[in-house]
């Protein structure tokens, strides 16, 4: 009986009224994926903002090497802690007389990766997880979900100090204990995602049609588990990051004399007052940092798809 | 509703034993053997074998499980290695104290969270909600343990205006109640900053949601006033989300208490945690991961059932 | 038109989005008398619902109204204030909205939220009110009503919800029931209920409906008057027979064709080609012209009047059927 | 104050020469009560401040200290580590002790406590002690010659009801020799040892791991082995009033002590694990004192007036070598190590002159410490002939081991890594592989097995005021895996025979110097210490002092002033 209708979306959109729908139809005529993405994306000024930080951020951390002016290990003790801006030393210097630049350009390196591999390995071991468990339903799907239910009870960051503790101090013992605390949390996102997807017409469509289970798995349920792991993984970097610095200040993270920012936040504390610079310059960083990957995953979040915002 | 009840509760039994499980193999995987760090220095095989038997540690690992798992039950946590006083002994207080700094960073979580979130909410692009979403993102990521000491330096050090460390006064001749809320206003901040910040901000979210809802419209066309509609209808329909994540928060604040816990060192849970861990101490961190995590499960289940009392969809399920 | 209930006269709602401007309606005007079931339809983005909302001085931010005026009872809505406006919602001119699961509070029962109206607008008691409460859903056709009053949107069947927003709306015994597509999301049967019961009702309380729908089908079985909006103005507008009967405009027409007959299977039907324009970028002259069949040049330049003729009808258009 | 600022430049300046006099650690219990008044007690790197307390001491009050880590079980005989011996040692005698009330002794003499005199048999196996009379435990237990001998039976005798392996097992260097306990009368108690002991005395007043002091026996009997940390009760001029585990152990004055009373009504004892919360808990006037400031906050303490207290410690920070690894067999290799490392550098820049470089591996503390001993000289020119003539013209490459943190290590990792540098110079190319210190006490008690992880060298630090302490890190039969705290695997057995000598031979005795050219003999005693350990690596903590180990900072114009104390007659660490 209707002549045009079009689904009814009550997802609240900045400045969409409630009857545009002719006009937002013909934006979402479906160029390709991506570009919907890409332009979506590149709308929100502070996501890209963000991005362009964090990238030049990786980049100068891998560049560490060529473009660290100082070995961050070897101290000059005659300028510990001179202030920032001191001549040749850009951010001032340590309490070990250490170039703070260097070291932060260093830390950068160790702090970045260990939040974004374990986000990384996490993610594909809960992707795994999550698929299998919400594609094979049954008592597949309830020992693993029950199993990460167990580790989901602990508080996160318990989990990470007792793990970490536990395993004693180094970055490959951090990364670890981190990878376990995050695969219940991605796992779940994934497990939902598969469920939902599984459910929705295109996959019965796919199996009526004679799929086999693996090739529903692979083109169907994958491509659309993904993207919500990945908006959730990006803004677990950041959760991450701050983290991962709270287990070096603990000293159950990075072992000295690798510097990472949170380790250089610690080594500050004993002369906050008189060379504060010492513990705000990796303070502020990890703050940035940290933000702006909460910023770009909101992002993508949101230029992914809207639905996913709940 | 009590069908929901008893149901909710009956699956946290085996979660609450799957957690048992790897609190006891994880605290097995410590590399290095307690014994020698009992002994330290003077340790010899001979003594080290003597020590260990008098652990348990020479049994296999399914009976030393079953062994604690039973004591567990009873209240009876095994005893310290580094203190050698019974660990329930040792963690109660602490936990206690834990549990007070936890409630007062809480109190501070709801007020500015639930405070700035409605504000922000209901004032979407003015300059309250374009700075204080500014801030709570700066806030949302900002090391615990970073600004516990910016903290202390500044307000405790220079201005003096609170204590630096500790739950009371030592010299003070008795604890008073004004004495312990003087000595959690810093640790409190700093515990609750980060979730006071995730909680305003959904907050605002949700009660933006909330706000967008078409029936919130139809409230506007039966004639109802905005303070109504936010009152009663808002608040009610944007609450359980936010309990739902408060309930989520207060396990992350009994778990980052742990880094406010040692730069103020405020003799809490985590604290011991943290001292117990480097001091390989066993016993005293299974017990304190357990009586943590336990509770957190429970305060999970507390959400849960107050959010489908709140929330008439999900109490069917 | 003095016998108007409701006269809305060359209404202009505009959205104000960051790098342009929206103009969902541009220019309405249409009337209702007592008594009378007014139907307004067109596609999904004509502008019915904001001009809908405008009337209740309901348009979501950033929509604002921009010219023009809203009689009720011969008063401009417009210069009223928000308090003002408020005691008129709900009481004297209420509404009915298109998706009733959603404009339910899902956290109040249904006892409730019809109550909520009668405590606030007649002063009843809670006790009262969950009396009347259970009264209104009978009047409305729901079987044990009483029963009913304790239940959660959510837990009714979607005609049943929309029983329950009816309830809500003549709660107060208003002057002037608005419908936003009120049985989209219903199935035939329901909505043919619904649509005898809006009858009814306004049969025995002599209330004005304007009743908005991009089905014309629920426009011939429901409505006296009918008016076709096409990219936030009016078409054409009239009694219910002749326009769909003889339409005038080649957008009237063209809808009409675009609707399955009964008892004629064997004719294709005729979607309208090409799409409506956008409401930031509406073209010069006649906004159907693009998609019209019969447009001359003169079409997409001249500014083209809304011209009533005597019979009580009038169309916006250059060249007219007839 | 004058006169104070004179005492303090002398005190700093012998200090700075190595002079100044030795445990600190049993100082720094001296410390916690003397630090306001007693300036001529230590030396101290700290400023004197005009707010400082004047000569004349004042009775009462409330000292608060901060320490750096939780103490450990309050049972003196079972508990290890200074952290806990500088509590239990206000509450608990010996028989004997050391005098600390004088500063710029390097190896205090040994002065009656609870016995009054004592006398060593020809054979040098009978020790019998004249016991104080009418002294009590705290628990109004009078203490006799039966409490001796049930204390000591706790600890060493295996077929006793009160024997206890723990205790037994901490005060193994004590009691090792031990026959017999005899109790010809109640004032009377003979120890009897199997074998001649020369630095049996010496041992008695060990604390840091168990000590030789006495619980009432009453007590107990009534609280058992293990319940007996809960109520510590001895004979000291502190008695326990209540611990709350992570929060504070609190103590009162003693009103019926023996001697003079102490002048505190009462220390509260908080463990602080976070340097900068001690340090602004210190400022903030939260404590009156702390431990272990970090050494790069002690700058900024001093100039906000807070003065630091310091003094030698007999402690040496070592690396050992691993004598399976065939780099390390030829003696050439040792000595290139040893020359390459710039160890008066290590002490003054890294750390700021907190720790004096190691003459030999005894610290100053010990008899046989020979100030005028010359160790290898650093020389890297020398140091790259050496290893060139020991078939490493190129240098290698090996791993070496240490703690990221622990008691008494000072700051190991930069430590070692300024080694790395040293050696680099010479292309001795060192990894260097760190651990968190309870983990790293595990790897290092096994002792350097090449087989399993390849290490050329690991770290420790420590040491005793007994010369006995260089038998047990360098006698083979200490050594792991026989059991013990070893560092080669039992692969050096060279010095053993002249070890096993020279623990017979009683203080006093002629020493045997060992030829000129030798520098491997230091101070009288044989050791075959640096054919197996760099002596260049140590660094002697001036008092765990100095990085903060033990390095007590007291404010002065806070608390102190008001509850100055004097030092004891007994010269004993109290503040009483």
């Amino acid at each position: 009986m209707s002549v045009v209708n079009l689904p009814v979306n009550d997802e609240p959109v900045e400045g969409r009224a409630l009857p545009l729908d002719a006009a937002e139809a013909q934006m979402f005529r479906r160029p390709s994926e991506w570009r919907i993405f890409w332009e979506a994306f590149s709308r929100d000024h502070l996501a890209v903002g963000a991005a362009v930080l964090i990238g030049l951020v990786c980049l100068i951390s891998a560049l560490a090497p060529v473009l660290s002016p100082y070995d961050p290990t070897v101290g000059d003790n005659a300028l510990r802690l001179a202030p920032v801006g001191t001549p040749g030393h850009l951010l001032g210097l340590d309490g070990q007389g250490r170039d703070i630049l260097s070291r932060l350009v260093w830390g950068g390196q160790v702090s970045i990766i260990i939040a974004l591999l374990p986000v990384t390995v996490a993610s594909l071991i809960s992707v795994l997880l999550g698929l299998v468990a919400g594609f094979f339903g049954g008592k597949v799907d309830m020992v693993i979900m029950r199993t990460l239910d167990v580790f989901f009870a602990f508080p996160a960051v318990l989990l990470a100090v007792a793990i970490a503790g536990v395993l004693g101090p180094g970055m490959l013992n951090v990364m670890l204990s981190l990878t376990i605390v995050l695969i219940p949390y991605i796992s779940r996102v994934a497990y939902m995602a598969t469920v939902t997807v599984k459910s929705e017409l295109f996959v019965d469509q796919a199996r009526v049609s004679g799929a086999r289970p693996s090739q529903i798995l692979l083109h169907h349920i994958l491509p659309n588990t993904l993207s919500p792991v990945i908006v959730y993984g990006s803004t677990l970097v950041g959760i991450l990051i701050v983290l991962g610095a709270g287990l070096s200040f603990l000293g159950l993270g990075i072992t000295p004399p690798r510097p990472d920012w949170g380790i250089m936040c610690s080594d500050g504390r004993n002369f906050l007052s008189v060379a504060p610079h010492v513990s705000a310059v990796p303070g502020i960083m990890l703050i940035l940092v940290a933000m702006s990957f909460n910023i770009v995953g909101d992002g993508l979040r949101d230029a992914l798809d809207p639905k996913l915002r709940k | 509703m009590l069908k929901f009840l008893v149901y909710r509760v009956a699956t946290i039994v085996p979660v609450l034993l799957g957690v048992s499980i790897v609190v006891f193999l994880m605290m097995k995987l410590i590399p290095g053997d307690p014994a020698e760090a009992i002994l330290g220095p003077a340790a010899t095989t001979e003594k080290i074998e003597m020590v260990r038997k008098s652990l348990g540690l020479d049994r296999p690992f399914y009976v030393q499980y079953v062994r604690w798992l039973w004591k567990v039950v009873q209240g009876d946590f095994g005893t310290s290695i580094a203190v050698n006083v019974p660990v329930a002994q040792l963690v109660w207080p602490k936990f206690w104290n834990t549990v007070l700094l936890t409630a007062g960073s809480l109190v501070i979580c709801i007020v500015i969270g639930l405070g700035v979130g409605i504000v922000s909410g209901t004032r979407q692009y003015s300059w309250f909600d374009r700075i204080s979403m500014s801030l709570t993102l700066i806030v949302a990521n900002t090391p615990a343990f970073w600004l516990g000491l910016i903290l202390m330096v500044v307000l405790a050090l220079y201005l003096g205006w609170f204590p630096a460390t500790g739950m009371y006064s030592m010299r003070a001749s008795q604890k008073t109640f004004g004495d312990l809320i003087h000595h959690m206003v810093l640790p409190a901040i700093t515990t609750a900053s980060v979730s006071a910040a995730i909680i305003a901000r959904l907050v605002r979210s949700s009660f933006l949601d909330v706000i967008r809802k078409h029936y919130i419209t139809a409230l506007r066309a039966k004639g109802l006033s905005e303070r109504d509609i936010i009152l009663r209808h808002g608040m009610k329909n944007a609450l359980p989300p936010i309990i739902n994540i408060v309930g989520l928060q207060v396990g992350y604040l009994m778990g980052g208490a742990l880094f406010t816990e040692v730069v103020f060192s405020w003799p809490g849970i985590g604290l011991q945690i943290y001292s117990s861990i480097v001091a390989r101490d066993l016993p005293v961190v299974q017990a304190a991961v357990l009586v943590t995590t336990f509770v957190f499960v429970l305060v999970n289940l507390g959400t849960d059932v107050v959010v489908a009392a709140l929330d008439p969809r999900i109490r069917r399920a | 038109m003095s016998d108007a209930l409701l006269e809305v006269d060359d209404l202009h709602t505009h959205f104000h989005l960051k790098n342009k401007t929206v103009r969902a309606v541009n220019g309405v005007s249409f009337a209702i008398k007592r008594g009378e079931i007014v139907g307004i339809a067109g596609e999904s983005g004509a502008g019915k619902s904001v001009a809908c909302l405008s009337i209740l001085r309901l348009v979501p931010s950033p929509g604002r109204i921009e010219r023009g005026r809203i009689l009720f009872s011969g008063e401009d809505l417009l210069t009223k204030s928000d308090r003002q406006m408020r005691e008129l919602r709900g009481q004297t001119v209420s509404m009915v909205f298109e998706d009733p699961l959603n404009s339910l509070d899902p956290a109040y029962t249904v006892g409730n939220l019809i109550g909520e109206t009668l405590i606030l607008h007649k002063g009843l008691s809670k006790r009262e009110a969950r009396k009347k409460a259970g009264e209104l859903l009978r009047l409305v056709g729901i079987p044990d009503p009483e029963r009913r009053l304790d239940n959660y949107a959510h837990e009714l069947s979607g005609g049943m919800q929309q029983r329950v927003m009816i309830a809500i709306a003549l709660s107060c015994d208003p002057a002037l029931l608005i419908a936003d597509n009120p049985t989209t999301a219903l199935d035939v049967t329901i909505q043919i209920q619904i649509l005898d019961l809006v009858k009814q009702l306004r049969d025995r309380l002599g209330m004005g409906v304007l009743w908005i729908t991009h089905d014309l089908g629920v426009v011939a079985k429901l409505c006296d008057r009918v008016v076709i909006m096409y990219a936030g103005e009016v078409m054409e507008q009239g009694p219910v027979y002749g326009v769909l009967k003889h339409p005038r405009h080649p957008y009237t027409r063209r809808l009409i064709d675009a609707l399955p007959k009964l008892g004629r299977p064997e004719q294709r039907l005729m979607p309208i080609e090409g799409r409506p324009p956008d409401p930031a970028n509406l073209p010069a002259g006649c906004p159907f012209a693009p998609r019209c069949h019969k447009a001359r040049a003169e079409c997409g330049t001249t500014e083209v009047p809304l011209v009533e003729s005597g019979d009580g009808r009038a169309v916006r258009c250059l060249f007219p059927e007839d | 104050m004058e006169e104070d600022r004179n005492t303090f430049e002398t005190l700093e300046a012998a200090f700075v020469e190595g002079r100044l006099s030795r445990r600190e650690l049993l100082r720094r219990s001296a410390l916690i009560g003397a630090s306001a008044a007693a300036a001529h007690l230590l030396g101290s790197l700290g400023l004197a401040t005009p707010a400082r307390a004047q000569g004349t001491p004042k009775k009462g009050g409330t000292l608060v200290i901060a320490k750096e880590s939780e103490l450990d079980i309050l049972d003196p005989h079972s508990a290890g580590g200074w952290v806990t011996w500088r509590v239990s040692k206000q509450m608990h005698e010996g028989l004997i002790d050391e005098d600390l009330t004088q500063a710029n002794v390097p190896y205090p003499k040994l002065i009656p406590k609870l016995a009054t005199s004592w006398d060593v048999s020809k054979d040098s196996l009978t020790y019998t002690f004249k016991l104080r009379k009418g002294v009590k435990f705290h628990d109004d237990t009078p203490f006799d010659a039966a409490a001796v001998k049930y204390n000591i039976d706790r600890c060493a005798a295996k077929d006793v009801p009160q024997f206890y392996a723990r205790a037994n097992a901490y005060t193994t260097w004590i009691w090792q020799f031990l026959k017999e306990v005899k109790t010809p009368d109640e004032g009377t108690v003979q120890i009897v040892l199997r074998e001649p002991y020369g630095d049996f005395l010496r041992q008695l007043v060990q604390g840091g791991g168990g000590a030789a002091v006495f619980i009432s026996p009453t007590a107990l009997k009534k609280y058992g082995n293990e319940g007996i940390a809960e109520h510590p009760t001895g004979t000291g001029p502190f008695r326990f009033v209540e611990r709350v585990r992570g929060e504070k152990v609190v103590t009162e004055r003693n009103p019926n002590y023996w001697g003079t009373p102490a002048y505190l009504d009462r220390i509260i004892d908080r463990p602080m694990p976070e340097p900068a919360a001690r340090m602004t808990a210190l400022q903030a006037g939260e404590v009156d004192m702390i431990y272990v400031p970090h050494p790069d906050g002690i700058a900024e303490l001093k100039t906000k007036g807070f003065r630091l207290e310091q003094g030698p410690a007999p402690h040496v920070w070592y690396f050992a070598f691993n004598l399976r690894d065939k780099n390390y067999q030829d003696i050439r290799v040792r000595r290139a190590i040893n020359m390459a490392i710039d160890r008066e550098g290590m002490a003054k820049q890294l750390l700021k002159g907190t720790a004096v470089a190691a003459r030999g591996l005894q610290a100053p503390c010990c008899p046989s410490y020979d100030p005028n001993f010359k160790d290898y000289p650093y020389d890297p020119a020398q140091a790259k002939k050496l290893l060139a003539e020991a078939g490493f013209p190129n240098g290698f490459e090996t791993v070496w081991q240490t703690s990221v943190d622990g008691s008494g290590q000072l700051i190991p990792v930069p430590m070692a890594e300024w080694i790395q540098r040293d050696l680099a110079k010479i292309g001795i190319r060192m990894k260097l592989r760190t651990y968190e210190w309870i983990t790293y006490i595990g790897y290092w008690i096994k002792g350097m097995d090449d087989a399993s992880n390849k290490v050329g060298g690991q770290q420790m630090s420590w040491g005793m005021t007994s010369d006995y302490w260089l038998d047990i890190v360098t006698n083979s039969s200490h050594i792991a895996p026989a059991g013990g705290v070893g560092q080669n695997g039992g692969y050096y057995t060279g010095a053993d025979a002249m070890l096993n000598q020279a623990r017979g031979e009683m203080e006093g005795q002629a020493r045997r110097p060992l030829p000129e050219d030798q520098p491997e003999a230091q101070g009288g005693r044989p050791r075959g210490a640096d054919h197996q350990r760099p002596r260049a690596a140590h660094a002697e903590p001036q008092g765990e002092g100095l990085r903060a180990r033990a390095g007590g900072v007291v404010r002065h114009d806070h608390g102190l002033a008001r509850v100055s104390v004097r030092v004891g007659p007994g010269g004993v660490s109290l503040p009483g």
